[in-house]
């Protein structure tokens, strides 16, 4: 047995440590001087970078640590940085609305730790306690950020939408791990993929025990038809906090079906892949063409992120190593471009205007050149055009897809793609104007908010370096699986 | 490909002559029409500019012809490449092997082409020299326009009569195409020349493609674009078992020719044309035809010889248009729409007798056609000038006093051209319809009884022909003038250079229609040939007789009058010109259009339909999906509502969903993919 | 004891099963937080009968303080009314038979579950005779010490957050230049 | 390979893009003046760059010149590989000559934002140059799409009345072809990685694994039923930008919306890129699947030569009329390429190159008849010959290349096409022959209806002939129909290692059915068999 | 003899009233109660089969799954009372209030 502490436990502990300490530096006061809480987090992600790079293991197939809980190899160490990436870029959108105090911003703060936290768990886990844990984490972190975020009455009626379905669904996940517990007998991934080997043919408990699994794990990534809540809840919230709720769970869900794909499950072949294969498809589908109509940005974006979920499942629906890289690469060009997109929204986003239209945009016409090069990048890289990093993280799941014999996959993915790409051009007409003038005039121009403007940057220009030189990425994530 | 001998030796650099006769009234076509357009330039300069190429080119045509003539006793054929075009393209053909094409701007010297040559620069020169004089009086600046398609179309005509292989004779005829089309719309104000020029650049695109696709079968059925060449292998083939390559290509030259000379059912071309600068129709109607017309038809006349049916073919054609043209001119009131139909005429009888095999006489009519021709179309300018622009011929009469000189001419041109014996046109007309009968009688096999229709047609086009001419001078130049104004004394009248384009011509014709007559008459010796010729003569003096009777006799055209009243369904057909031309527009024009426009709504209706509509199914689905949302959203909240006991409560159509809906939808989806999962698993 | 054991199930099996119901059509609060009551205690029993024991005071410790949270907030909640015949009822009986039906079907027919044990290696875990108490909190303590922490952590924030919840939503900051129009 | 002179090549491709980038950097948006210059020196100093491409390739091979190669994705096999043949240098100078014209006339139509029109016309010309230059799939590709951004962007912001819709028809409809494309490119690529190794060739290793000439070494080999699946790939990919009925409809929509300047580099240029890929990508690499789908394909072409020529004559609008013979001419040449066979395949490619300079010349004299009078309808005009002789002179010479007179350029490609198509299919010489009648036709009727006849409208006698900046605009295209026309030696020269690559494929797949098939491979196929190095 | 097999049915039975009453109960508190169903029925599975397997990993993940309900019932209660709080700050009850 390892021992249960380890010095690889480190980012955790930083992470829990300073969620802790946010929590009860902010917890009594209402009016906080909350600079310091942006700072504090931010610092923390930082840290647990740090800490993550140091402790990682970049090698392959390490052993299990922590008691047989967790397993810092490369694809953990590559999720890891990913989410931190992701917080560290929407904590700076959030300095400015953090570092105006009000309450609730430690609680926010910390919330994001803590779900960074779940996803660590959920990204490295070698077993399925740490795995269910992990992604609950994440969730139950989530659902205090959304109730907590301002918005009114509106926060708990947000809250509620992602408590109630992830109540029955985590319940069913965990009845799935009962059953695969009961028919193999163990709970490490390592041993289940064991047994699972050696089981002379699949039994329908197994696939039962599997398919649960996998329904829980598609709630948190948003796979049709469990993706209900996120656009619900995404469209709604101010948008920062939407760009967390979607690609956080997101990302942990898509590291734990990674980990499951490659390692316990990779026996199952059949039954996987074809549940793999329906959710990629309908969510691709259903995310492109819910998304056509979507004339408020934000749940147009959700229904992208639907659609990016349902590419990045083509990649473990393809089951292979390639695919599983393609995966790597989708998840943290997403992770690039999406918290972007929230960030150029959320400088849209003002008390009095939370909803967003696409008509809306033409405000950032005031923003200047940089701001119209900001939304066309961004649109460009949602549409997955090239030499945008959209494009890359298609072209390798279309890659994948194909060597894996998925061409019907593919070609939906392209007819999603098309019909992606008709959103997007929607997005980019009000802000070339195409001389259509702004509905109001008189109002708002786009918010000077010096912190989501640096975040939003970085995201632009590491979409176009990404899309101009994905080499870095694409040697990373390869790293990452340790073979191809 | 150029033989090689006689390279060494060559007496005369026929070459340069050659570069000369085609580049010199290109040249002059740049000149007139960049250089002497320039606001800069003298009225004086521009007349000489306007000379210049068709001088240089009459210049050099005439030594190249004599001097082929002269020096050169061999009288080989000789075949110049003047450039290369394209070289090194490999064409597989037929024969299984690769054909290089070597596509060279090629000239061929022969008795044919150095008589064209030297008929062709002759009538530029002249025409030009008629038009700088005559348009001097008219002090419009727009005539360098005028001048340059002239030296164009004399150009495009040269090319044609000098070509050695297919390519060359398609550029040349193109390039007729072209200059004709600028020179039949060279008044922009005028409607109808554009539509006429339109109708004849189409028309021409029918004869160019045909000539494309005789390239491309030459090439791939023989491997050789070069004239002799494809006369040899062409008459190897026919005279054999005629393979059906062989044939096409007759048939589609001879359907160039067709075009070109402006015959049945493509003669409104011509017709149409004769609203332009009487120069510029001049050196349409007696140019270009000439060229693109007559001159292909003889280059290929083997094929007429070696093939019965295409002979048939087009001596039915040129036969049937002799008649058409002969009788529309009957009744025409336009004076320079009767001699375009006088002109359509004649060609079918040159092309009746190049069918028939009558080609000397042919050839010999060809050349009194447009000597006599350009006389008339030049001596119709100065008329009409006289009667102050005035072209209905009833409003003409007795102006051999006002235009004498013209007079003359025209009255010359018409003597010959109307046949009177034993004047040029009498002795083509009569070799030709001899021909005909001969060839009736002696090889009843190629043409058969076919021979005797044609040869009535030949008859009494002949007969209504001579009608025609006579009908022409009688009505311009006898009896009393029936116009309003007094005509006036035309000042181009007695311009040397107007002479020379009404008179010369006219003499030439008549004097050397008059020699070769007289010496080539003699030939004749049966019973039956005296008989033909007996014949031949009595119809067209009868004709000319008829035509004297009604017109000149009576100056006040009563019996016209009275001839017109009587048969008022043949002259309204006639001067409809059998509705061939209306045919067209109600068939051809308006069905095109219509299939255009239909098209154009199936194209924006039905393909483009698919790809909006594409489109429109993804938008619509996407809209049906957030309607979904909307009405499901709606009705859940309204039949919970009910059950919540909060009817009556106004509830808000917001985008809450009702939670627990997700999670119906969660687990039916969680039922629905374990379902699946086994299945697949089965 | 063996022979008391299908009985023992059965009954308490009949008895769970009806807390269940009882829970999904009860219409006061406090009648659902008495059935599920029902439900905990009936589980906790089929946890000893299994062998559980740990696991049994686990159920017994959660569901008393779940009920009794239930109970206190219950007797607030402004919604507490319920009614099982309007609603969604039929259709979440439907998919619940069905998502049922499709399970059994999977698993009861097709069950193959390994091993036979009867309990008394969970008794006795590795020849350690302090029982399965001690067995599972040493068990929890070392190899699932990230998890156990992990959740507590997590119990501790959401604690925090319901709090929080309870307080409202963060408030919004007066104004201040929010957004620089 | 040859490298000589390989940067001279990467300068014409990037240097637009990198002027557009400098310009809208360090000019200033409202100093338009400073703007236009910027643009014309970028656009001048690339076509002086691109002219010297003319003498210094050498047609004495079917290597390409002017090569530079560099890892781009060194994982992935994908380079930057640049270099061209004769054909693609013909293409580059006509876009840099078009690109130049293109940015001048700009100046008189574009009332706004000078400076993002001027900075997308030069990333055009970049994508353009860029697809004529690429030796790599993704590269080409990835130009290929990229083109489409500043395209979109030129018909949205600066187009007619409806350049939305067009502006988002044109961009979808290109995407959903080239998304098809891609998965044809991904195709090949996994032949390419493994199916080598399964046929018993050695494997690529490190090899570039997107490089066309590593391809077409390998091209003989590819299996037809891959071959196929990959030529309906790219097949849709390249007819929607050729464009091929019925893919076409895109066309008349988005190109009559677009400025004229766009207009003229789409029309002239941008529609060559689909009948370049044939022959770059499509026909060499997949010779067998081009065999057997020779009678659909020309089928669809012929059908274009006649529907395009017959549609057009409908049209009221000239710009329009223009637009929509292009359906028509490049049937034609889609047509010409379908022979296999030299001239054809010549004349295809010389077609394109006649296509660009007429199109584009015809487009910016429309454009110039519409700036002065606002409207481009055929009815409203008439008569122009007598007050614009100028105008309607070069028109004229236009229209007579478009319709394939001789001396001027038109000719040339019509005569080798046709002479070629003969050989091929007498029914398709004599269909393309009536479509070519129907479209000459059409094309002179439009002349004489704007054109002669009486001035009809008041509006239409006091416009001006064309200036002296106007005439020096068209008058380098008019140079080009010309030469081509009287001389197409050098052309033709300079196409013909490309022809001789693709008559040398081409014979192998009509000549003989490749190794690889008889062995009935199924490597790699679409439908994911299991990879088996087949036997017998 | 009762095995698994037979915790196996009551723990579906008893998972799917849980998901039943989530679904239809529209009393939040009744959901909440459904949902502590449905993780009973994964802890008896847990137990049922880690007796059959002799093991103690499944007794201590469900050992560590009730404190994770525990948290998602703390949640909802925090969330309920929410409403609670909301409801009582203003009776307008068209505040997008979810009908739970």
């Amino acid at each position: 047995m390892e021992p249960a502490v380890s010095i690889a436990l480190l980012p955790e502990v930083i992470l829990a440590l300073a969620g802790c300490a946010l929590l009860l530096v902010g917890g009594e006061r209402r009016r906080t001087p909350a600079a310091p809480v942006a700072v504090l987090a931010l610092a923390a992600v930082m840290v647990a970078g740090v800490a993550v790079v140091v402790t990682g293991r970049p090698d392959a197939s390490p052993g299990p640590i922590a008691g047989g809980m967790l397993v810092i190899d490369g694809l953990a160490t590559f999720f890891r940085l990913l989410v931190l990436t992701v917080s560290a870029l929407i904590l700076v959108m959030a300095v400015g609305p953090l570092g105006r105090g009000g309450g609730g911003g430690a609680e926010l703060a910390a919330m994001v730790l803590f779900a960074d936290l779940g996803a660590f768990l959920a990204a490295s886990a070698a077993h399925f306690a740490s795995l269910f844990v992990g992604i609950e984490l994440v969730t139950m972190a989530v659902i205090v950020l959304v109730a907590c975020a301002p918005g009114g009455g509106r926060a708990n009626d947000r809250a509620l939408k992602i408590f109630v379905p992830n109540a029955a669904l985590s319940a069913v996940m965990l009845y799935g791990v009962s059953l695969v517990y009961g028919a193999v007998g163990s709970l490490e991934l390592a041993a289940v993929r064991l047994h699972l080997e050696v089981l002379a043919h699949v039994n329908s408990m197994v696939v039962l025990g599997v398919v649960l699994i996998a329904c829980g794990l598609f709630f948190k990534v948003a796979a049709v038809p469990f993706h209900l809540w996120l656009p619900a809840v995404v469209g709604d919230a101010p948008a920062r906090v939407s760009a967390f709720v979607a690609v956080v769970p997101t990302i942990a869900g898509l590291a734990c079906l990674v980990r499951l794909s490659s390692g316990a499950f990779s026996p199952v072949t059949g039954q996987w892949w074809v549940v793999m294969w329906i959710a990629s498809a309908a969510a691709m589908i259903f995310g492109s063409v819910a998304a056509l109509v979507q004339d408020r940005v934000k749940w147009m974006l959700a229904d992208l992120w639907i659609a990016h979920a349902g590419y990045a499942l083509m990649g473990v629906a393809a089951g292979t190593d390639a695919g599983t890289r393609a995966v790597l690469v989708q998840a943290a060009v997403a992770g690039l471009v999406f918290p972007g997109a929230f960030g150029m929204v959320a400088l849209l986003e003002s008390r009095e205007r939370s909803e967003i239209r696409i008509s809306d945009l033409s405000r950032f016409r005031s923003g200047g050149a940089p701001a119209v090069v900001g939304i066309v990048v961004f649109a460009g890289a949602l549409a997955g055009i090239p030499l945008t990093a959209g494009f890359v993280g298609r072209w390798f799941l279309w890659a994948a897809a194909l060597e894996a014999g998925l061409v019907w996959l593919v070609v939906l993915s392209l007819v999603a793609t098309v019909v992606g790409f008709a959103c997007c051009a929607r997005v980019v007409v009000p802000v070339i104007v195409f001389d259509s003038r702004p509905e109001d005039a008189s109002g708002a121009a786009m918010a000077r908010d010096g912190w989501t403007v640096a975040a939003v940057t970085l995201c632009g220009l590491a979409i176009v370096v990404v899309g101009l030189w994905p080499v870095p990425l694409v040697e990373w994530a390869v790293g990452a699986i340790g073979r191809v | 490909m150029t033989p090689p001998a006689g390279r060494g030796a060559e007496p005369v650099d026929f070459s340069a002559l050659i570069w000369i006769v085609v580049i010199s009234p290109l040249a002059g076509a740049g000149v007139n029409g960049i250089v002497a357009r320039r606001s800069g330039v003298a009225q004086r300069t521009r007349r000489f500019l306007a000379l210049v190429g068709p001088g240089a080119a009459a210049a050099a045509g005439w030594a190249l012809a004599l001097s082929w003539w002269i020096a050169d006793p061999g009288k080989t054929v000789r075949v110049f490449d003047l450039g290369r075009w394209i070289s090194g393209v490999e064409l597989p053909t037929a024969a299984g092997d690769l054909m290089r094409l070597e596509i060279a701007m090629s000239c061929r010297l022969d008795g044919l082409s150095a008589m064209m040559v030297a008929l062709v620069v002759t009538l530029g020169i002249l025409v030009h020299l008629f038009a700088v004089g005559f348009e001097k009086q008219e002090r419009d600046e727009d005539r360098s326009r005028l001048f340059a398609n002239q030296n164009l179309l004399l150009a495009g005509s040269l090319a044609v009569v000098l070509a050695g292989n297919l390519p060359t004779l398609l550029v040349g005829w193109e390039l007729t195409a072209v200059a004709s089309f600028l020179l039949i719309v060279s008044d922009h104000r005028s409607a109808r020349g554009a539509a006429a020029g339109t109708r004849m650049l189409i028309v021409s695109r029918i004869g160019a493609a045909g000539l494309l696709l005789a390239i491309a079968i030459a090439a791939f059925n023989f491997g050789t674009l070069e004239l002799e060449g494809l006369r040899r292998a062409l008459l190897a083939d026919l005279s054999g078992d005629a393979s059906g390559a062989a044939v096409a290509i007759g048939l589609l030259v001879v359907l160039v020719g067709v075009i070109g000379s402006a015959q049945l059912p493509f003669h409104v071309w011509l017709t149409e044309s004769v609203h332009t600068p009487v120069s510029a129709s001049a050196m349409i109607v007696s140019v270009a035809t000439v060229a693109a017309g007559v001159q292909v038809m003889l280059r290929f006349a083997f094929v007429m010889e070696a093939n019965a049916a295409i002979a048939l073919a087009v001596a039915t054609v040129g036969g049937a248009t002799f008649v058409f043209a002969a009788m529309v001119a009957l009744v025409q009131l336009d004076i320079r729409k009767l001699i375009g139909h006088v002109a359509v005429a004649q060609l079918g009888l040159a092309l009746l007798g190049i069918a028939a095999g009558a080609k000397w006489s042919a050839v010999f009519l060809v050349v009194l056609y447009a000597l006599c021709l350009t006389s008339l179309v030049l001596g119709s300018g100065v008329v009409v000038r006289s009667c102050a622009g005035a072209r209905d011929l009833r409003r003409m009469g007795g102006l051999s006093e006002v235009a004498p000189v013209s007079f003359w001419s025209m009255f010359a041109a018409a003597v010959v051209l109307a046949g009177v014996p034993p004047l040029g046109g009498f002795v083509a007309a009569n070799g030709i319809l001899a021909r005909i009968f001969d060839a009736g009688i002696v090889d009843r096999g190629a043409f058969g009884g076919m021979c005797f229709l044609l040869w009535g047609f030949g008859l009494l086009g002949s007969a209504l022909a001579a009608v025609g001419l006579a009908r022409l001078v009688f009505m311009v130049f006898f009896g009393r003038f029936r116009g309003d104004e007094e005509p006036a004394s035309c000042p181009a009248e007695t311009v040397p250079a107007v002479v020379f384009g009404v008179a010369a011509p006219a003499l030439a014709a008549l004097f050397g229609g008059a020699i070769v007559g007289l010496s080539g008459g003699a030939g004749a010796g049966t019973g039956i040939e005296w008989t033909l010729t007996a014949m031949t003569a009595l119809v067209v003096v009868a004709g000319i007789g008829a035509a004297a009777r009604i017109y000149v006799l009576d100056s006040g055209l009563v019996r016209a009058e009275y001839l017109a009243r009587r048969l008022p369904t043949t002259r309204r057909i006639l001067l409809a010109g059998l509705w061939i031309d209306d045919l067209y527009r109600l068939t051809l024009v308006r069905g095109a259009i219509w299939a255009a426009a239909r098209l154009d709504d199936f194209d924006a209706r039905v393909v483009d339909g698919f790809v909006c509509g594409a489109r429109h199914t993804i938008v619509g689905i996407s809209w049906l999906s957030a309607i979904f949302d909307r009405l499901a959203l709606d009705a859940l909240v309204r039949w919970l509502g009910d059950g919540f006991g909060t009817a009556g409560r106004t509830l808000q159509r917001s985008q809450v969903v009702y939670v627990q809906g997700f999670v119906v939808v969660m687990v039916i989806g969680a039922a629905v993919l374990l379902g699946i999962a086994f299945a697949a698993n089965v | 004891m063996e022979q008391a054991v299908p009985i023992l199930f059965y009954c308490l099996a009949v008895v769970t099963i009806a807390g269940g119901i009882g829970v999904l059509v009860s219409r006061k609060p406090a009648r659902v937080a008495l059935s599920l009551l029902v439900v905990l205690t009936g589980v906790t029993a089929l946890l000893l009968l299994r062998s559980a024991v740990a696991l049994a005071l686990g159920q017994i410790i959660v569901g008393a303080a779940a009920v009794g949270l239930c109970m206190a907030v219950g007797k607030r909640s402004p919604t507490g009314v319920s009614s099982f015949v309007h609603g969604f009822a039929p259709v979440a009986v439907v998919v619940g038979l069905a998502f049922g039906a499709i399970v059994a079907i999977g698993a009861i027919f097709g069950v193959q579950a390994p091993g036979q044990g009867d309990g008394t290696a969970l008794t006795t875990v590795n020849g350690d005779p302090t029982g399965n108490v001690v067995a599972v909190v040493r068990e929890l303590f070392t190899a699932f010490l990230l998890p156990l922490s992990v959740v507590l952590l997590t119990l501790f924030a959401a604690t925090i957050g319901a709090r929080r919840m309870v307080l409202g939503p963060a408030e919004e900051p007066r104004g201040e230049g929010e957004v620089e129009v | 390979m040859d490298t000589q002179f390989g940067w001279l090549l990467n300068l014409v491709c990037f240097l637009p893009l990198v002027g557009a980038l400098l310009m809208l950097v360090f000019v200033g948006r409202r100093d338009v003046v400073a703007i236009r210059r910027t643009t014309v020196a970028v656009a001048a100093a690339d076509l002086a760059l691109a002219i010297p491409l003319w003498f210094l390739y050498r047609p004495d091979g079917v290597e390409f010149q002017f090569v530079t190669r560099f890892d781009w994705i060194a994982s992935l096999g994908v380079q930057v590989f640049l270099g061209a043949d004769g054909f693609a240098v013909l293409l580059i100078l006509l876009t840099a000559l078009v690109g130049l014209i293109a940015a001048i006339s700009s100046f008189a139509i574009v009332a706004h934002r000078h400076k993002e029109f001027c900075a997308f016309l030069l990333m055009l010309q970049t994508g353009a140059i860029g697809v004529f230059s690429s030796l790599d799939l993704i590269l080409f590709f990835t130009f290929f799409e990229i083109l489409l951004v500043p395209a979109y962007f030129l018909i949205g912001i600066w187009g007619g009345s409806r350049r939305l819709f067009a502006a988002g028809k044109f961009l979808l409809v290109h995407l959903a072809g080239s998304a098809f494309f891609l998965l044809g490119i991904l195709g090949l690529y996994f032949f390419n990685a493994d199916g080598l190794a399964a046929v018993g060739l050695a494997g690529l290793g490190n090899e570039p694994a997107f490089s066309l000439p590593q391809l077409y070494s390998v091209a003989a080999v590819i299996p037809t039923r891959l071959q196929l699946w990959v030529f309906i790939a790219f097949f849709l990919g390249l007819a929607v930008r050729i464009p091929l009925v019925p893919l076409h409809t895109w066309m008349p929509d988005a190109l009559v919306e677009a400025p004229m300047a766009a207009t003229v580099m789409l029309a002239a240029v941008g529609v060559n890129i689909g009948v370049f890929g044939v022959v770059r990508v499509a026909m060499p690499l997949l010779p067998h699947a081009t065999a057997a789908a020779v009678g659909w394909v020309g089928a669809l072409a012929l059908i274009g030569i006649v529907y395009g020529a017959l549609v057009a004559m409908a049209q009221k609008d000239m710009k329009r009329l223009v637009i929509t013979m292009i359906v028509s001419h490049m049937g034609l040449a889609v047509l010409g390429l379908l022979t296999f066979q030299e001239p054809g395949l010549s004349g295809a490619m010389l077609q394109l190159l006649n296509h660009g300079v007429s199109a584009g010349a015809l487009l910016l004299l429309i454009g110039m008849v519409e700036q002065r009078r606002e409207t481009r309808l055929i009815g409203e005009f008439g008569g122009l010959a007598r007050i614009m002789p100028l105008l309607a002179t070069f028109f004229l010479i236009a229209v007579l290349s478009a319709i394939g007179m001789p001396a001027f350029s038109g000719f040339v490609s019509r005569f080798l096409i046709l002479i070629g198509v003969f050989g091929y299919s007498k029914l398709w010489a004599l269909t393309a022959l009536g479509g070519l009648v129907i479209g000459a036709a059409c094309m002179i009727w439009m002349y004489q209806r704007v054109f002669f006849g009486e001035v009809t409208s008041e509006r239409n006698e006091v416009l001006e002939d064309l200036d002296r900046r106007e005439r020096w605009l068209v008058l380098p295209l008019l140079v080009v129909i010309l030469w081509i026309g009287l001389a197409p030696q050098p052309f033709l020269d300079r196409l013909q290692p490309t022809v001789d690559r693709v008559v040398e494929r081409m014979n192998v797949a009509v000549g003989q059915t490749p190794e690889a098939d008889i062995r009935e491979l199924t490597v790699t196929t679409p439908d994911g068999d299991d990879p088996s190095p087949g036997g017998s | 003899m009762i095995g698994a097999t037979h915790f196996l049915v009551l723990s579906l039975i008893l998972l799917c009233l849980g998901l039943m009453g989530m679904m239809m109960r529209r009393s939040f508190i009744a959901v909440l109660a459904s949902m502590q169903l449905a993780v009973s029925a994964a802890v008896l599975n847990f137990a049922a089969y880690g007796f059959r397997l002799s093991d103690l990993q499944g007794q201590t993940l469900a050992v560590v799954v009730l404190a994770a309900g525990a948290v998602q019932t703390v949640l909802g209660l925090g969330l309920a009372v929410g409403f609670v709080r909301l409801k009582e700050a203003s009776e307008d009850d068209a505040a997008g209030r979810p009908r739970s």
